[in-house]
Protein backbone atom coordinates (compact mmCIF):
# COMPACT_ATOMS: atom_id res chain seq x y z
CA UNK A 1 0.00 0.00 0.00
CA UNK A 2 1.41 3.48 -0.94
CA UNK A 3 1.50 6.47 1.57
CA UNK A 4 -1.49 7.97 -0.16
CA UNK A 5 -3.70 5.32 0.21
CA UNK A 6 -3.08 4.41 3.40
CA UNK A 7 -3.28 8.02 4.69
CA UNK A 8 -6.06 8.72 2.58
CA UNK A 9 -8.08 6.33 4.46
CA UNK A 10 -7.13 7.76 7.83
CA UNK A 11 -8.21 11.16 6.48
CA UNK A 12 -11.80 9.84 5.17
CA UNK A 13 -12.57 7.80 8.52
CA UNK A 14 -11.55 11.22 10.66
CA UNK A 15 -8.44 9.85 11.48
CA UNK A 16 -6.58 13.04 11.20
CA UNK A 17 -8.43 15.06 13.83
CA UNK A 18 -8.00 12.01 16.17
CA UNK A 19 -4.35 12.48 16.05
CA UNK A 20 -4.58 16.03 16.09
CA UNK A 21 -6.02 15.79 19.56
CA UNK A 22 -3.55 12.56 20.88
CA UNK A 23 -0.63 14.34 19.41
CA UNK A 24 -1.43 17.48 20.57
CA UNK A 25 -0.72 16.48 24.11
CA UNK A 26 3.12 16.44 23.71
CA UNK A 27 3.18 18.19 19.79
CA UNK A 28 2.60 21.46 22.09
CA UNK A 29 5.31 20.84 24.19
CA UNK A 30 7.36 20.74 21.34
CA UNK A 31 6.00 23.86 19.30
CA UNK A 32 6.27 25.73 22.70
CA UNK A 33 10.48 25.39 22.40
CA UNK A 34 10.88 26.38 18.78
CA UNK A 35 12.32 29.71 18.73
CA UNK A 36 10.08 30.55 15.77
CA UNK A 37 10.45 34.66 15.64
CA UNK A 38 7.56 36.72 14.18
CA UNK A 39 7.99 36.51 10.58
CA UNK A 40 9.83 33.25 10.33
CA UNK A 41 9.02 30.16 7.54
CA UNK A 42 8.24 27.25 8.98
CA UNK A 43 7.93 23.57 7.47
CA UNK A 44 5.95 21.31 8.91
CA UNK A 45 6.41 17.61 7.54
CA UNK A 46 3.52 14.88 7.28
CA UNK A 47 1.15 17.75 8.33
CA UNK A 48 -1.73 15.89 8.49
CA UNK A 49 -4.84 18.25 9.56
CA UNK A 50 -2.13 21.13 9.80
CA UNK A 51 -2.39 21.50 13.84
CA UNK A 52 1.10 22.45 14.36
CA UNK A 53 1.03 25.31 11.44
CA UNK A 54 -2.00 26.91 12.87
CA UNK A 55 -1.02 26.95 16.56
CA UNK A 56 2.19 28.38 15.46
CA UNK A 57 1.20 31.42 13.49
CA UNK A 58 -1.43 31.73 16.69
CA UNK A 59 0.98 31.83 19.09
CA UNK A 60 4.58 33.30 17.40
CA UNK A 61 2.90 35.05 14.77
CA UNK A 62 4.92 33.14 12.24
CA UNK A 63 5.12 34.26 8.96
CA UNK A 64 4.62 31.93 5.67
CA UNK A 65 3.91 28.50 6.71
CA UNK A 66 4.07 25.27 4.57
CA UNK A 67 2.60 21.98 5.26
CA UNK A 68 3.84 19.19 3.24
CA UNK A 69 2.29 15.96 2.85
CA UNK A 70 1.65 12.69 0.08
CA UNK A 71 -1.64 12.57 0.86
CA UNK A 72 -4.20 14.79 -0.46
CA UNK A 73 -7.19 13.77 1.35
CA UNK A 74 -5.21 14.75 4.41
CA UNK A 75 -4.09 18.01 2.31
CA UNK A 76 -7.59 18.55 1.53
CA UNK A 77 -9.33 18.40 5.13
CA UNK A 78 -5.88 20.33 6.34
CA UNK A 79 -7.19 22.93 4.06
CA UNK A 80 -10.31 23.12 4.81
CA UNK A 81 -9.42 23.84 8.68
CA UNK A 82 -7.99 27.27 8.03
CA UNK A 83 -8.34 30.15 5.95
CA UNK A 84 -5.15 31.68 6.95
CA UNK A 85 -3.32 32.71 3.89
CA UNK A 86 -0.44 32.47 5.20
CA UNK A 87 -0.38 28.91 5.70
CA UNK A 88 0.07 26.78 2.33
CA UNK A 89 -0.17 23.48 1.46
CA UNK A 90 1.11 20.79 -0.64
CA UNK A 91 1.81 17.64 -1.76
CA UNK A 92 5.53 15.98 -2.14
CA UNK A 93 7.45 13.31 -0.59
CA UNK A 94 10.04 13.36 2.59
CA UNK A 95 12.78 12.29 0.32
CA UNK A 96 12.32 14.81 -2.61
CA UNK A 97 11.55 18.43 -0.86
CA UNK A 98 10.47 20.59 -3.42
CA UNK A 99 12.02 23.46 -1.71
CA UNK A 100 14.86 25.97 -2.67
CA UNK A 101 18.16 25.33 -0.68
CA UNK A 102 18.25 27.71 2.40
CA UNK A 103 14.67 28.83 2.37
CA UNK A 104 12.85 27.95 5.77
CA UNK A 105 14.00 28.86 9.43
CA UNK A 106 12.22 26.21 10.79
CA UNK A 107 11.09 22.59 10.06
CA UNK A 108 8.59 20.45 12.17
CA UNK A 109 7.65 16.80 12.29
CA UNK A 110 5.36 15.05 14.71
CA UNK A 111 4.68 11.21 13.98
CA UNK A 112 5.93 11.58 10.71
CA UNK A 113 9.20 11.14 9.76
CA UNK A 114 9.58 7.52 10.53
CA UNK A 115 7.71 6.64 7.22
CA UNK A 116 10.18 8.56 5.01
CA UNK A 117 11.50 5.51 2.51
CA UNK A 118 15.15 6.67 3.37
CA UNK A 119 15.64 8.30 6.67
CA UNK A 120 19.07 9.38 6.47
CA UNK A 121 18.30 11.37 2.83
CA UNK A 122 15.27 13.10 4.24
CA UNK A 123 17.59 14.54 6.61
CA UNK A 124 19.82 15.85 4.24
CA UNK A 125 17.27 17.01 2.34
CA UNK A 126 16.07 18.63 5.85
CA UNK A 127 19.53 20.15 6.34
CA UNK A 128 19.43 21.61 2.33
CA UNK A 129 16.15 23.41 3.17
CA UNK A 130 17.39 25.14 5.73
CA UNK A 131 19.02 28.37 6.73
CA UNK A 132 22.06 28.06 8.34
CA UNK A 133 20.97 28.61 11.64
CA UNK A 134 17.45 27.09 10.93
CA UNK A 135 16.08 24.54 13.30
CA UNK A 136 14.64 21.07 12.79
CA UNK A 137 12.32 19.67 15.56
CA UNK A 138 11.52 16.08 14.96
CA UNK A 139 9.26 14.42 17.32
CA UNK A 140 8.27 10.55 17.10
CA UNK A 141 6.01 8.11 19.47
CA UNK A 142 7.15 5.19 17.33
CA UNK A 143 10.90 4.89 18.40
CA UNK A 144 13.20 1.86 19.82
CA UNK A 145 13.03 2.51 23.41
CA UNK A 146 9.20 2.96 23.61
CA UNK A 147 8.77 -1.12 23.38
CA UNK A 148 4.71 -0.25 23.43
CA UNK A 149 5.36 1.26 20.13
CA UNK A 150 6.85 -1.79 18.48
CA UNK A 151 3.71 -3.12 17.39
CA UNK A 152 2.75 -0.40 15.33
CA UNK A 153 4.14 -1.90 12.11
CA UNK A 154 1.89 -4.71 12.16
CA UNK A 155 -0.88 -2.49 11.42
CA UNK A 156 0.28 -0.59 8.99
CA UNK A 157 2.42 -1.82 5.43
CA UNK A 158 4.33 1.25 4.83
CA UNK A 159 7.66 -0.14 5.94
CA UNK A 160 8.32 2.19 9.14
CA UNK A 161 12.27 3.37 11.04
CA UNK A 162 12.51 2.18 14.25
CA UNK A 163 15.45 4.07 15.49
CA UNK A 164 16.46 5.00 19.09
CA UNK A 165 17.35 8.27 20.98
CA UNK A 166 21.16 8.10 19.97
CA UNK A 167 20.50 6.53 16.18
CA UNK A 168 18.59 9.85 15.80
CA UNK A 169 21.10 11.92 17.36
CA UNK A 170 23.76 10.01 14.86
CA UNK A 171 22.26 10.18 11.71
CA UNK A 172 21.29 13.65 12.67
CA UNK A 173 25.05 14.45 12.46
CA UNK A 174 25.73 12.33 9.43
CA UNK A 175 23.32 14.97 7.70
CA UNK A 176 24.99 17.78 9.02
CA UNK A 177 22.61 18.64 11.34
CA UNK A 178 24.16 19.91 14.91
CA UNK A 179 22.56 17.84 17.45
CA UNK A 180 21.39 20.84 20.41
CA UNK A 181 18.78 18.65 22.07
CA UNK A 182 17.03 15.61 22.75
CA UNK A 183 14.22 14.17 25.25
CA UNK A 184 11.23 12.58 25.91
CA UNK A 185 8.07 14.47 26.15
CA UNK A 186 5.77 12.96 28.64
CA UNK A 187 1.75 12.58 27.99
CA UNK A 188 0.44 13.73 30.65
CA UNK A 189 -2.95 14.46 29.76
CA UNK A 190 -4.04 11.05 28.67
CA UNK A 191 -6.09 8.98 30.52
CA UNK A 192 -5.09 6.32 32.73
CA UNK A 193 -7.98 3.76 34.01
CA UNK A 194 -7.74 2.43 37.16
CA UNK A 195 -5.58 -0.69 38.16
CA UNK A 196 -8.85 -3.14 37.81
CA UNK A 197 -9.66 -1.88 34.13
CA UNK A 198 -6.44 -3.89 33.25
CA UNK A 199 -5.86 -6.17 30.71
CA UNK A 200 -6.81 -3.16 27.77
CA UNK A 201 -6.48 -4.40 24.14
CA UNK A 202 -3.25 -2.37 24.46
CA UNK A 203 -1.72 -2.70 27.84
CA UNK A 204 -1.27 -6.08 29.97
CA UNK A 205 -0.98 -3.91 33.34
CA UNK A 206 -1.38 -0.17 34.40
CA UNK A 207 2.13 0.09 34.88
CA UNK A 208 2.79 -0.35 31.22
CA UNK A 209 0.80 2.16 30.12
CA UNK A 210 2.08 4.64 32.66
CA UNK A 211 5.29 3.81 31.54
CA UNK A 212 4.24 4.12 28.12
CA UNK A 213 2.68 7.67 28.26
CA UNK A 214 4.29 9.09 31.60
CA UNK A 215 7.64 8.19 31.38
CA UNK A 216 8.49 7.57 27.45
CA UNK A 217 5.88 9.48 25.42
CA UNK A 218 7.38 11.48 22.61
CA UNK A 219 11.30 11.40 21.55
CA UNK A 220 11.94 15.00 20.49
CA UNK A 221 15.96 15.67 19.03
CA UNK A 222 16.70 19.12 17.66
CA UNK A 223 19.08 19.82 15.29
CA UNK A 224 20.50 23.00 13.66
CA UNK A 225 21.80 23.39 10.25
CA UNK A 226 25.48 25.12 10.74
CA UNK A 227 25.95 26.10 6.89
CA UNK B 1 -2.06 28.30 -3.41
CA UNK B 2 -1.47 31.88 -3.00
CA UNK B 3 1.22 32.89 -5.62
CA UNK B 4 4.14 33.70 -3.47
CA UNK B 5 4.41 30.00 -3.12
CA UNK B 6 6.33 30.09 -5.88
CA UNK B 7 9.56 31.91 -3.99
CA UNK B 8 10.37 29.05 -2.16
CA UNK B 9 8.95 26.14 -4.12
CA UNK B 10 11.57 24.23 -6.75
CA UNK B 11 11.45 21.20 -8.72
CA UNK B 12 11.76 18.09 -6.58
CA UNK B 13 14.37 16.15 -8.81
CA UNK B 14 16.47 18.87 -9.25
CA UNK B 15 16.05 21.89 -7.24
CA UNK B 16 15.76 24.21 -10.19
CA UNK B 17 13.09 27.33 -10.60
CA UNK B 18 9.74 26.18 -11.58
CA UNK B 19 7.36 28.07 -14.31
CA UNK B 20 3.74 29.00 -13.50
CA UNK B 21 1.08 28.59 -15.46
CA UNK B 22 -2.35 29.20 -14.23
CA UNK B 23 -5.77 27.46 -15.62
CA UNK B 24 -8.11 28.61 -12.62
CA UNK B 25 -7.75 31.40 -10.18
CA UNK B 26 -10.07 32.46 -6.94
CA UNK B 27 -9.91 35.22 -5.30
CA UNK B 28 -6.19 35.27 -4.96
CA UNK B 29 -5.75 31.69 -4.74
CA UNK B 30 -4.37 29.13 -7.90
CA UNK B 31 -6.96 26.45 -8.08
CA UNK B 32 -5.73 24.85 -10.95
CA UNK B 33 -2.79 24.96 -13.38
CA UNK B 34 0.78 23.33 -14.03
CA UNK B 35 4.55 24.05 -12.86
CA UNK B 36 7.20 23.23 -14.94
CA UNK B 37 10.31 23.04 -14.63
CA UNK B 38 12.96 25.32 -16.15
CA UNK B 39 15.56 22.97 -15.98
CA UNK B 40 14.52 19.50 -17.07
CA UNK B 41 10.88 20.57 -18.40
CA UNK B 42 9.43 17.86 -16.06
CA UNK B 43 5.25 18.77 -15.13
CA UNK B 44 3.98 18.96 -12.17
CA UNK B 45 -0.31 19.67 -11.99
CA UNK B 46 -2.06 22.08 -9.12
CA UNK B 47 -5.62 20.44 -8.37
CA UNK B 48 -7.88 21.54 -5.77
CA UNK B 49 -5.39 24.61 -5.28
CA UNK B 50 -2.63 22.27 -4.41
CA UNK B 51 0.30 21.86 -6.50
CA UNK B 52 1.84 18.08 -6.60
CA UNK B 53 5.31 18.33 -6.26
CA UNK B 54 5.70 14.21 -5.89
CA UNK B 55 8.48 13.09 -7.88
CA UNK B 56 6.39 11.81 -11.18
CA UNK B 57 7.50 8.23 -10.50
CA UNK B 58 5.52 8.34 -7.36
CA UNK B 59 2.33 9.81 -8.76
CA UNK B 60 -0.43 7.03 -8.19
CA UNK B 61 -3.13 8.68 -10.07
CA UNK B 62 -5.66 5.58 -9.78
CA UNK B 63 -8.27 5.89 -6.85
CA UNK B 64 -7.11 4.42 -3.39
CA UNK C 1 30.32 42.71 47.54
CA UNK C 2 32.35 40.49 45.23
CA UNK C 3 31.53 37.77 44.06
CA UNK C 4 34.00 35.98 46.26
CA UNK C 5 32.73 37.48 49.14
CA UNK C 6 29.31 37.04 48.52
CA UNK C 7 29.47 33.50 47.03
CA UNK C 8 32.27 32.12 49.93
CA UNK C 9 29.71 33.52 52.71
CA UNK C 10 27.11 31.18 51.15
CA UNK C 11 29.35 28.25 50.80
CA UNK C 12 30.46 28.38 54.08
CA UNK C 13 26.62 28.40 55.19
CA UNK C 14 26.04 25.22 53.39
CA UNK C 15 23.89 27.63 50.25
CA UNK C 16 25.78 25.58 47.97
CA UNK C 17 24.19 22.26 48.53
CA UNK C 18 20.75 24.07 49.53
CA UNK C 19 20.80 25.32 45.96
CA UNK C 20 21.99 21.75 44.59
CA UNK C 21 19.19 20.52 46.05
CA UNK C 22 16.48 23.13 44.78
CA UNK C 23 18.26 23.40 41.69
CA UNK C 24 18.20 19.76 40.59
CA UNK C 25 14.15 19.97 40.93
CA UNK C 26 14.70 21.87 37.10
CA UNK C 27 18.24 21.50 36.60
CA UNK C 28 18.32 17.30 36.37
CA UNK C 29 15.65 17.99 32.96
CA UNK C 30 18.35 20.35 31.57
CA UNK C 31 21.21 17.75 31.91
CA UNK C 32 18.62 15.30 30.53
CA UNK C 33 18.47 17.25 27.43
CA UNK C 34 22.05 17.64 26.40
CA UNK C 35 23.13 15.52 23.79
CA UNK C 36 26.36 14.59 25.29
CA UNK C 37 28.44 11.52 24.19
CA UNK C 38 30.61 9.67 25.77
CA UNK C 39 33.89 11.72 26.17
CA UNK C 40 32.41 14.68 25.62
CA UNK C 41 33.89 17.84 27.31
CA UNK C 42 31.77 19.99 29.42
CA UNK C 43 32.07 23.12 30.69
CA UNK C 44 30.10 24.08 33.78
CA UNK C 45 29.48 27.92 34.42
CA UNK C 46 29.07 28.67 37.96
CA UNK C 47 29.19 25.00 39.24
CA UNK C 48 28.75 25.58 42.80
CA UNK C 49 28.43 22.08 44.13
CA UNK C 50 29.76 20.58 41.05
CA UNK C 51 26.47 18.25 41.03
CA UNK C 52 25.49 18.97 37.37
CA UNK C 53 28.96 17.29 36.32
CA UNK C 54 28.85 14.80 38.74
CA UNK C 55 25.19 13.75 37.13
CA UNK C 56 26.97 14.20 33.28
CA UNK C 57 29.95 11.95 33.90
CA UNK C 58 27.65 9.16 35.94
CA UNK C 59 24.70 8.91 33.35
CA UNK C 60 26.18 10.25 30.05
CA UNK C 61 29.72 9.04 30.69
CA UNK C 62 30.86 12.59 29.60
CA UNK C 63 34.60 12.90 28.83
CA UNK C 64 36.83 16.00 31.11
CA UNK C 65 33.94 17.93 32.73
CA UNK C 66 35.33 21.54 34.39
CA UNK C 67 33.51 23.51 36.96
CA UNK C 68 34.18 26.91 36.69
CA UNK C 69 33.54 29.30 39.55
CA UNK C 70 34.70 32.56 40.77
CA UNK C 71 34.17 31.35 44.65
CA UNK C 72 36.97 29.39 46.28
CA UNK C 73 35.17 28.47 49.30
CA UNK C 74 32.49 27.06 46.00
CA UNK C 75 35.49 25.14 44.44
CA UNK C 76 36.77 23.86 47.66
CA UNK C 77 33.29 22.13 48.64
CA UNK C 78 32.69 20.91 45.19
CA UNK C 79 36.39 19.44 44.88
CA UNK C 80 35.49 17.79 48.23
CA UNK C 81 32.21 16.51 46.60
CA UNK C 82 33.60 13.81 44.54
CA UNK C 83 36.95 11.98 43.78
CA UNK C 84 36.04 11.24 40.08
CA UNK C 85 39.60 12.32 38.00
CA UNK C 86 37.40 13.04 35.23
CA UNK C 87 36.32 16.50 37.36
CA UNK C 88 38.17 19.28 37.52
CA UNK C 89 37.81 23.00 39.10
CA UNK C 90 38.84 26.17 38.50
CA UNK C 91 38.63 29.56 39.47
CA UNK C 92 38.18 32.18 36.31
CA UNK C 93 35.54 34.78 35.48
CA UNK C 94 32.58 34.16 33.23
CA UNK C 95 33.81 37.60 30.92
CA UNK C 96 37.36 35.79 30.79
CA UNK C 97 36.83 32.18 30.09
CA UNK C 98 40.75 30.38 30.34
CA UNK C 99 39.80 27.92 27.87
CA UNK C 100 41.16 28.12 24.65
CA UNK C 101 39.10 28.17 21.29
CA UNK C 102 37.00 25.50 20.06
CA UNK C 103 38.07 23.21 22.76
CA UNK C 104 34.76 22.44 24.46
CA UNK C 105 31.63 20.29 23.18
CA UNK C 106 28.87 21.60 25.81
CA UNK C 107 28.59 24.35 28.15
CA UNK C 108 25.76 24.31 30.51
CA UNK C 109 24.77 26.95 33.23
CA UNK C 110 22.04 27.03 36.20
CA UNK C 111 21.10 30.20 38.07
CA UNK C 112 24.47 31.67 37.41
CA UNK C 113 24.78 33.65 33.93
CA UNK C 114 23.22 37.19 35.56
CA UNK C 115 25.51 37.44 37.51
CA UNK C 116 28.45 38.13 34.76
CA UNK C 117 29.15 42.11 34.63
CA UNK C 118 29.12 41.39 30.84
CA UNK C 119 26.44 38.71 29.69
CA UNK C 120 26.87 40.13 25.82
CA UNK C 121 30.27 39.27 26.31
CA UNK C 122 30.20 36.02 28.46
CA UNK C 123 27.80 34.79 24.97
CA UNK C 124 30.74 35.73 22.92
CA UNK C 125 33.25 34.02 25.28
CA UNK C 126 30.77 31.23 25.61
CA UNK C 127 30.97 30.87 21.54
CA UNK C 128 34.47 31.49 21.34
CA UNK C 129 35.24 28.02 23.55
CA UNK C 130 32.42 26.03 21.77
CA UNK C 131 33.54 23.57 18.86
CA UNK C 132 31.43 24.56 15.69
CA UNK C 133 28.33 22.59 16.47
CA UNK C 134 28.94 22.48 20.31
CA UNK C 135 25.99 23.17 22.57
CA UNK C 136 25.41 26.15 24.91
CA UNK C 137 22.36 25.00 27.74
CA UNK C 138 21.72 28.30 29.69
CA UNK C 139 18.84 27.87 32.52
CA UNK C 140 17.73 30.91 34.90
CA UNK C 141 15.09 31.41 37.57
CA UNK C 142 15.78 34.72 37.57
CA UNK C 143 14.31 36.50 34.12
CA UNK C 144 11.85 39.26 33.06
CA UNK C 145 8.62 37.12 32.99
CA UNK C 146 9.18 35.04 36.33
CA UNK C 147 7.71 38.20 38.27
CA UNK C 148 8.40 36.26 41.55
CA UNK C 149 12.46 36.58 41.16
CA UNK C 150 12.90 40.25 41.11
CA UNK C 151 12.78 41.37 44.49
CA UNK C 152 16.11 38.67 44.71
CA UNK C 153 18.37 41.73 43.63
CA UNK C 154 17.36 43.16 46.96
CA UNK C 155 19.03 40.71 48.79
CA UNK C 156 21.90 40.55 47.09
CA UNK C 157 25.05 43.34 46.17
CA UNK C 158 26.21 42.12 43.26
CA UNK C 159 24.48 43.26 39.73
CA UNK C 160 21.89 40.85 38.21
CA UNK C 161 20.78 41.30 34.89
CA UNK C 162 16.78 40.51 34.09
CA UNK C 163 16.50 39.25 30.42
CA UNK C 164 12.90 38.15 29.38
CA UNK C 165 12.92 35.59 26.79
CA UNK C 166 13.43 36.62 23.80
CA UNK C 167 16.59 39.10 25.08
CA UNK C 168 18.21 35.86 25.63
CA UNK C 169 17.53 34.60 21.88
CA UNK C 170 18.87 37.90 20.60
CA UNK C 171 21.79 37.85 22.71
CA UNK C 172 22.68 34.37 22.01
CA UNK C 173 21.99 35.38 18.05
CA UNK C 174 24.02 38.49 18.34
CA UNK C 175 26.90 36.41 20.53
CA UNK C 176 26.90 34.06 17.49
CA UNK C 177 25.25 31.39 19.11
CA UNK C 178 22.18 29.90 16.96
CA UNK C 179 19.20 29.47 18.79
CA UNK C 180 17.77 25.79 18.84
CA UNK C 181 15.46 26.20 21.59
CA UNK C 182 13.75 27.75 24.26
CA UNK C 183 10.93 26.99 27.04
CA UNK C 184 9.99 27.52 30.52
CA UNK C 185 10.46 23.94 32.74
CA UNK C 186 8.21 23.73 35.48
CA UNK C 187 9.11 23.02 38.89
CA UNK C 188 7.21 19.76 39.48
CA UNK C 189 8.68 19.03 42.87
CA UNK C 190 8.63 21.42 45.35
CA UNK C 191 5.97 21.20 47.89
CA UNK C 192 3.27 23.61 47.65
CA UNK C 193 1.11 24.30 51.20
CA UNK C 194 -2.61 24.00 51.25
CA UNK C 195 -4.24 27.54 50.42
CA UNK C 196 -4.90 28.06 54.43
CA UNK C 197 -1.08 28.28 54.99
CA UNK C 198 -0.74 31.54 52.86
CA UNK C 199 0.25 34.28 52.37
CA UNK C 200 3.56 33.13 53.69
CA UNK C 201 7.02 35.29 53.91
CA UNK C 202 7.36 34.79 49.76
CA UNK C 203 4.07 34.51 48.68
CA UNK C 204 0.63 36.34 49.13
CA UNK C 205 -1.52 33.59 47.54
CA UNK C 206 -1.01 30.00 46.24
CA UNK C 207 -1.87 30.39 42.85
CA UNK C 208 1.01 33.01 43.09
CA UNK C 209 3.30 30.15 44.25
CA UNK C 210 1.56 27.34 41.86
CA UNK C 211 2.54 30.04 38.65
CA UNK C 212 6.36 30.48 40.33
CA UNK C 213 7.14 27.17 40.49
CA UNK C 214 4.37 24.75 38.16
CA UNK C 215 4.23 27.39 35.51
CA UNK C 216 6.94 29.61 34.77
CA UNK C 217 9.82 27.40 36.32
CA UNK C 218 13.61 27.56 34.91
CA UNK C 219 13.92 29.36 31.48
CA UNK C 220 16.50 27.30 29.39
CA UNK C 221 17.65 28.65 26.00
CA UNK C 222 19.66 26.36 24.00
CA UNK C 223 22.27 27.66 21.48
CA UNK C 224 24.39 25.95 18.91
CA UNK C 225 27.85 27.64 18.18
CA UNK C 226 27.70 27.72 14.31
CA UNK C 227 30.79 28.23 13.11
CA UNK D 1 44.45 20.24 39.50
CA UNK D 2 45.33 17.24 36.80
CA UNK D 3 48.08 18.04 34.63
CA UNK D 4 46.02 16.98 31.38
CA UNK D 5 43.83 20.58 32.47
CA UNK D 6 47.03 22.49 30.41
CA UNK D 7 45.53 20.51 27.28
CA UNK D 8 42.46 23.26 27.54
CA UNK D 9 43.54 25.83 29.79
CA UNK D 10 44.52 29.33 28.12
CA UNK D 11 45.34 32.48 29.68
CA UNK D 12 42.09 34.52 30.43
CA UNK D 13 43.90 37.69 29.20
CA UNK D 14 45.11 37.02 25.61
CA UNK D 15 44.14 33.01 25.08
CA UNK D 16 47.45 32.20 24.66
CA UNK D 17 49.30 29.01 26.02
CA UNK D 18 50.21 28.56 29.54
CA UNK D 19 53.72 27.44 31.05
CA UNK D 20 53.26 24.90 34.24
CA UNK D 21 55.30 25.28 37.61
CA UNK D 22 54.96 22.79 39.57
CA UNK D 23 55.72 22.94 43.56
CA UNK D 24 53.56 20.63 45.32
CA UNK D 25 51.91 17.11 43.99
CA UNK D 26 50.13 14.58 45.57
CA UNK D 27 49.36 11.32 43.44
CA UNK D 28 48.99 12.50 40.44
CA UNK D 29 47.29 15.59 41.20
CA UNK D 30 49.47 18.85 41.45
CA UNK D 31 48.46 21.03 44.41
CA UNK D 32 50.31 24.27 44.04
CA UNK D 33 53.00 26.02 41.66
CA UNK D 34 52.28 28.24 38.73
CA UNK D 35 50.93 29.00 35.48
CA UNK D 36 52.53 31.35 33.45
CA UNK D 37 51.45 33.11 30.35
CA UNK D 38 53.92 32.10 27.11
CA UNK D 39 52.92 35.58 25.52
CA UNK D 40 51.91 38.53 28.38
CA UNK D 41 54.30 36.64 31.24
CA UNK D 42 50.93 37.24 33.21
CA UNK D 43 51.07 34.58 36.42
CA UNK D 44 48.57 32.49 37.87
CA UNK D 45 48.66 30.80 40.93
CA UNK D 46 47.65 27.33 41.94
CA UNK D 47 46.12 27.39 45.37
CA UNK D 48 44.89 23.70 47.08
CA UNK D 49 45.27 21.88 44.12
CA UNK D 50 42.72 24.47 42.06
CA UNK D 51 44.20 26.90 39.50
CA UNK D 52 43.10 30.29 39.87
CA UNK D 53 42.64 32.06 36.41
CA UNK D 54 41.17 35.37 37.52
CA UNK D 55 42.33 38.20 35.65
CA UNK D 56 44.86 39.71 37.92
CA UNK D 57 42.61 43.00 38.31
CA UNK D 58 39.78 41.01 39.73
CA UNK D 59 41.64 38.71 42.06
CA UNK D 60 40.74 40.16 45.75
CA UNK D 61 43.00 38.58 48.10
CA UNK D 62 41.98 40.14 51.27
CA UNK D 63 39.90 37.44 52.91
CA UNK D 64 35.91 38.13 52.47
N1 LIG E 1 6.97 9.79 2.57
C1 LIG E 1 6.04 10.70 2.90
N2 LIG E 1 6.01 11.91 2.29
C2 LIG E 1 5.08 12.84 2.64
N3 LIG E 1 4.16 12.65 3.61
C3 LIG E 1 4.14 11.45 4.23
C4 LIG E 1 5.07 10.45 3.92
N4 LIG E 1 4.84 9.40 4.74
C5 LIG E 1 3.80 9.72 5.53
N5 LIG E 1 3.38 10.98 5.24
C6 LIG E 1 2.30 11.73 5.92
O1 LIG E 1 2.67 11.87 7.27
C7 LIG E 1 1.51 11.96 8.09
C8 LIG E 1 1.72 11.05 9.29
S1 LIG E 1 0.41 11.14 10.48
C9 LIG E 1 0.88 12.54 11.48
C10 LIG E 1 0.15 13.79 11.12
C11 LIG E 1 0.40 15.02 12.00
N6 LIG E 1 1.80 15.46 11.94
C12 LIG E 1 0.01 14.75 13.45
O2 LIG E 1 0.83 14.90 14.36
O3 LIG E 1 -1.13 14.35 13.69
C13 LIG E 1 0.33 11.53 7.23
O4 LIG E 1 -0.49 12.63 6.99
C14 LIG E 1 0.99 10.98 5.97
O5 LIG E 1 0.23 11.21 4.80
N1 LIG F 1 31.21 36.41 37.28
C1 LIG F 1 31.31 35.18 37.77
N2 LIG F 1 32.33 34.37 37.38
C2 LIG F 1 32.43 33.11 37.87
N3 LIG F 1 31.55 32.56 38.75
C3 LIG F 1 30.51 33.33 39.15
C4 LIG F 1 30.35 34.65 38.69
N4 LIG F 1 29.23 35.16 39.25
C5 LIG F 1 28.72 34.19 40.04
N5 LIG F 1 29.48 33.08 39.98
C6 LIG F 1 29.22 31.80 40.65
O1 LIG F 1 27.99 31.29 40.15
C7 LIG F 1 27.36 30.49 41.16
C8 LIG F 1 25.88 30.88 41.20
S1 LIG F 1 24.93 29.89 42.31
C9 LIG F 1 24.49 28.48 41.28
C10 LIG F 1 25.36 27.28 41.53
C11 LIG F 1 24.96 26.02 40.76
N6 LIG F 1 25.07 26.15 39.31
C12 LIG F 1 23.56 25.56 41.12
O2 LIG F 1 22.72 25.39 40.23
O3 LIG F 1 23.28 25.38 42.31
C13 LIG F 1 28.10 30.74 42.46
O4 LIG F 1 28.81 29.58 42.82
C14 LIG F 1 29.02 31.92 42.15
O5 LIG F 1 30.24 31.88 42.84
Amino acid sequence: MSVREEFDAWAAEGKDRGMEDRHWHTAKHVLARMPVEPGDTVLDLGTGSGYALRALRDTNDAGPCYGLDGSPEMLRNARDYTDDDGIGFLRGDFDALPFATDSIDHVFSMEAFYYASDPPHTLEEITRVLRPGGTAHIAVNYYEENVHSHEWQDFIDIEMTRWSGPEYREAFREAGLAVAAQDTIPDREVEIPPADAFPTDEFETREAMVKRYRELGTLLTVGVATE
Amino acid sequence: MKEDLMEIICCPLDKHDLDLEVTERDDGEILSGQLTCTECSETFPIEDGIPNLLPPDMRDEAPA
